[in-house]
């Protein structure tokens, strides 16, 4: 295991100690359990809290969307797997200022299953909470079940437009229906071209063949579309597109938001080369393109691969996804 | 014979001296149809409830759930959470004895068996843990001998893997992998093979 | 080669066309050849110019860091090879307000050459032009011989400090000697774990084995101190603030800033890790930590590693470093 | 009997023709003492070149001006700037002229050499390009007859090849390898080895 650590078992704390170290101004650690980062101010009382968990690997998701306009704590767990109940618990504590918490993540098992108990767990404290769960992965499931589907890089909308709402002073159901808005307006598919490793297991999650890649593949390294050949950018960025609209339709006058998503070793030169087919994909549906995100705003550590994330706007959206944001990772 | 904190602790340093062994077997598994860290799951939580045996109370019900609370401190796996939950039913069910009958065990299973259902809203028959559980429930139903129930709950996990083998996963991240979950062992039924067979103090 | 591309002979005009495309309220391509990057919005008349250049493939260096208080342009060439004379002159033509253009780059032979011959060639458009050399790399030399040194991440610093003093009015000698001083403040060593692929290479640059390492090893795969097994984060670190230290030692009351870069596919969970023992290590000698960059702030494409930048501030520098800045990858 | 633009065409062609056999070598040359981009300089150099030979004036140093241009059109390669100033030192030279005796050749390598010596700062004797550039002009000094000098010239270069291996590099990225770059070629050298030789239409 080719990584820069101390210990497979302190990785996370590690981490946690070093990024609110590094960053005091926007973070610090919340609670006993040393998994919480909440904003390094205490939040302004009646504001509506948004709380987001999950599995460590993946920053600057979840921990690093805490900050203004964004998230007011996050409970982490260890590398690709949930934060236990109880932390999830002090996270939703800590955003609480009176006016309930949304809980905001992605539609994993293990992450609905540890929020709810959380959700139990504070109802001794009398905080009013709600929940809206990220399913964007088109790959992880047909249309149909869209229910079904996992979430990924699309949750980086959902936290600014939610954010942005909250920051605004709605309250927890306003807030909520954005959310929800925010989560049924985006769309995601990923391409896998190399595994990454769990420090804890010592061994890259899975194996795939020096010049093969696998479409649709999830960012723990769930299975995908299809396996095969490394193609072009140009017809990667194609397919991948293609997918996208079939599944979210645009026509003349819509405006969109698209994020071309690097999964952690891929660099931004290959976003950028890809970004050329993305814009003219979306173009010739005439929909016009709204503050582009090329980056790394959701990555699976050291993984080679990309995601695109479509999200189509409507005025509400659009104002929410341009008001200004501030974390040590995404600031507009 | 009732079963007393000392049973208790038997079976924790039985299956946490496994726990070694399991490691790249429930990894391994695990990655295949998921996420490849049901090894690190179960090392974990075994490990912190290794930490706490010394201060388990004599009452059952209350040393149950301070297991439980230990096994989902540091990680909120699915896997560690339904064990949680299971162990938090049957905590409750017991709260107050000091030791348990051995004929009380099937019912304990099925308590455990139910919460799960209740908060994982998997359906019996869709190859998870919880058709492990509701096999050992079953096998064991009406027994009063404990080394008849060993038998069974043993007997009961082979079966159940056996049984679902062949059959695709519906729930999880299993589920994503569809037809070519067909032929694999789920990792939760595995991982509660080995904590049977440790509990039983069967080698696997 | 396992990389996102169309062509390798096309890798850097895609790259730079979906640069534009993405960011255009930031970046313009300059001139015909294709290959130089100016801000936006034409600059201020009467306002210092500040141009860099180099090779491609260390996103956001140096195109990436064309923006308000940061630099005016940029002639960037293929991948870790050298822009033309030609095209450094176009750059610096763009540059140019009326008060001259400070040229700001790594100490590299090519680079050299070229910028001296476009110095040659905007003569004749009278454009009084300066020179600054970063050499911030202490691996690439020893003390005695610093002006043999090679520039790596140290050229953010000296990019933010002069662009801010030349945002701040000053003129072309004041904004060369802040400059000078930058450079002058400015340590840095990096230590490699994989290497990268240059694309119409198609091969990987050098070979290192699964479970080494090489500290002090350049952004281009020059060799380095030494090459051995892998160590832990606190190890890797130790060593890399140790070796800072001696060559520019700090003492109590002293105000530093750090940066601690990724090469490429070392994602931040590690920098974090490996930033606990930094802070230690910084703080060990009395100073104190003013502004830490943890992040990919000088890459070389999907090169695993770290370096570590060490700047020493004075009240002038620090003022610079934490005045506003505003490019696509970093805004202060 | 004097070269003019037809030679000038053909040790082009030859040069353009032998690139995609040096374009390896080249590149793992400068691989091991730099950063192994050798082979697509040269070779994007004279593809470069090559897209503007139809276009070539008579005026040899004209032509000289345009392939020097050219060779640096798309890259900015210490290798292709050097060239580009020593094929610009020449072009001077020999501007208004559609012919260069033999005789003359030595001072034009001469002119080149002491061209890039002034910009690159390296010295005679320092394992880089100069090194063969001013064997082939010691080589050839006084010579009148072409095939001579081209015999000489290839003797020449691959003479600085062998008389400089053994020694450690000076200049460049090659100079970090210091006493690792003891036993291999330098790039640049070999580079010119290959130019002369398709130069003087030898076979490598
Ligand atoms: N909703 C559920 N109901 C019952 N069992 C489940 C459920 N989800 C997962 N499991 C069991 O948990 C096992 C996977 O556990 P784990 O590796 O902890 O999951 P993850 O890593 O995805 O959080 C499965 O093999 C299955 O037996
Ligand atoms: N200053 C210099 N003077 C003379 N020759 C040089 C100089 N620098 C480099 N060279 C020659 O150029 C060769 C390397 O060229 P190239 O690969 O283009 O360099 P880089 O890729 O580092 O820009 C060296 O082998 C050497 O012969
Ligand atoms: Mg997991
Ligand atoms: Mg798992
Ligand atoms: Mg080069
Ligand atoms: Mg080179």
């Amino acid at each position: 295991m080719k990584k820069i650590l101390n210990s497979a078992a302190d990785y996370v704390d590690e981490m946690l100690a070093g990024l609110v170290a590094a960053h005091p101004e926007y973070y610090r650690l919340h609670g006993d359990s040393g998994k919480v980062v909440a904003r390094a101010r205490e939040g302004t009382r009646g504001k509506v809290g948004i709380v987001t968990g999950g599995g460590s690997g993946h920053l600057p998701v979840f921990t690093g969307y805490v900050g203004g306009g964004l998230l007011d704590a996050c409970a982490i767990g260890d590398v690709f797997s949930s934060p236990s109940a109880e932390q999830m618990a002090d996270a939703i504590r800590s955003a609480d200022q009176g006016a309930g918490v949304l809980r905001l993540y992605g539609n994993y098992g293990g992450d609905i299953l540890n929020f709810d108990m959380a959700g139990d767990l504070v109802e001794f404290d009398e905080i009013t909470c709600t929940t809206v769960l990220l399913t964007d992965d088109i790959a992880s499931a047909p249309p149909e079940e869209h229910e079904k589907r996992r979430g990924v890089a699309g949750m980086v909308y959902a936290f600014k437009m939610a954010g942005a709402a909250a920051e605004d002073g709605r309250d927890l159901e306003a807030v909520t229906a954005i959310a929800q808005k925010a989560a049924d307006s985006c769309r995601s598919i990923g391409v896998a071209l190399s595994s990454c490793t769990v420090p804890q297991a010592g061994k890259p999650t899975f194996e795939i063949a020096d010049d093969e890649i696998e479409m649709g593949m999830g960012i723990h390294g769930e299975p995908g579309i299809w396996r095969g050949k490394l193609r072009t950018a140009d017809e990667i960025a194609t397919e991948m597109m293609e997918r996208l609209l079939a599944d979210i339709p645009l026509a003349g006058g819509d405006r969109v938001s698209i994020m071309v998503n690097s999964l952690g070793a891929t660099p931004p030169e290959e976003l950028y080369i890809l970004y050329n087919e993305v814009k003219a994909a979306l173009e010739a549906t005439g929909a016009t393109i709204v503050m582009p995100l090329v980056g790394r705003y959701a990555t699976s550590m050291e993984m080679a691969g990309v995601s695109f994330t479509l999200c189509k706007l409507d005025e509400e959206l659009e104002t929410l996804l341009t008001a200004p944001c501030d974390c040590a990772f995404w600031r507009v | 014979m009732g079963l007393d904190r000392s049973a208790l602790l038997g079976a924790i340093e039985r299956l946490h001296e496994k726990m070694p062994t399991h490691f790249d077997t429930l990894n391994a598994a695990d990655g295949k149809l998921g996420d490849g860290d049901l090894g690190i799951t179960m090392t974990r939580g075994m490990a912190e409830i290794t930490a706490v045996r010394d201060d388990l109370p004599e009452d059952l019900g209350l040393a149950m759930l301070k297991c439980s609370q230990a096994f989902t401190k540091s990680s909120g796996s699915s896997y560690g959470t339904l064990m949680a939950l299971g162990m938090m039913a049957i905590a409750k069910q017991i709260k107050g004895q000091t030791a348990v009958e051995p004929s009380e065990l099937t019912a304990l299973v099925a308590v455990a068996r139910d919460q799960i259902q209740t908060r994982g809203k998997a359906e019996i028959g869709g190859k998870t843990v919880l058709d492990s559980l509701d096999a050992i429930a079953k096998q064991t139903m009406g027994m009063v001998d404990l080394e008849d129930i060993r038998t069974a709950a043993v007997v009961a996990v082979d079966e159940a893997l056996a049984a679902f083998r062949d059959k695709p996963a519906t729930m999880g991240r299993a589920r994503m992998f569809g037809e070519k979950s067909i032929g694999l062992d789920d990792p939760g039924m595995l991982a509660m093979k080995f904590i049977v067979y440790a509990i039983a103090g069967r080698s696997v």
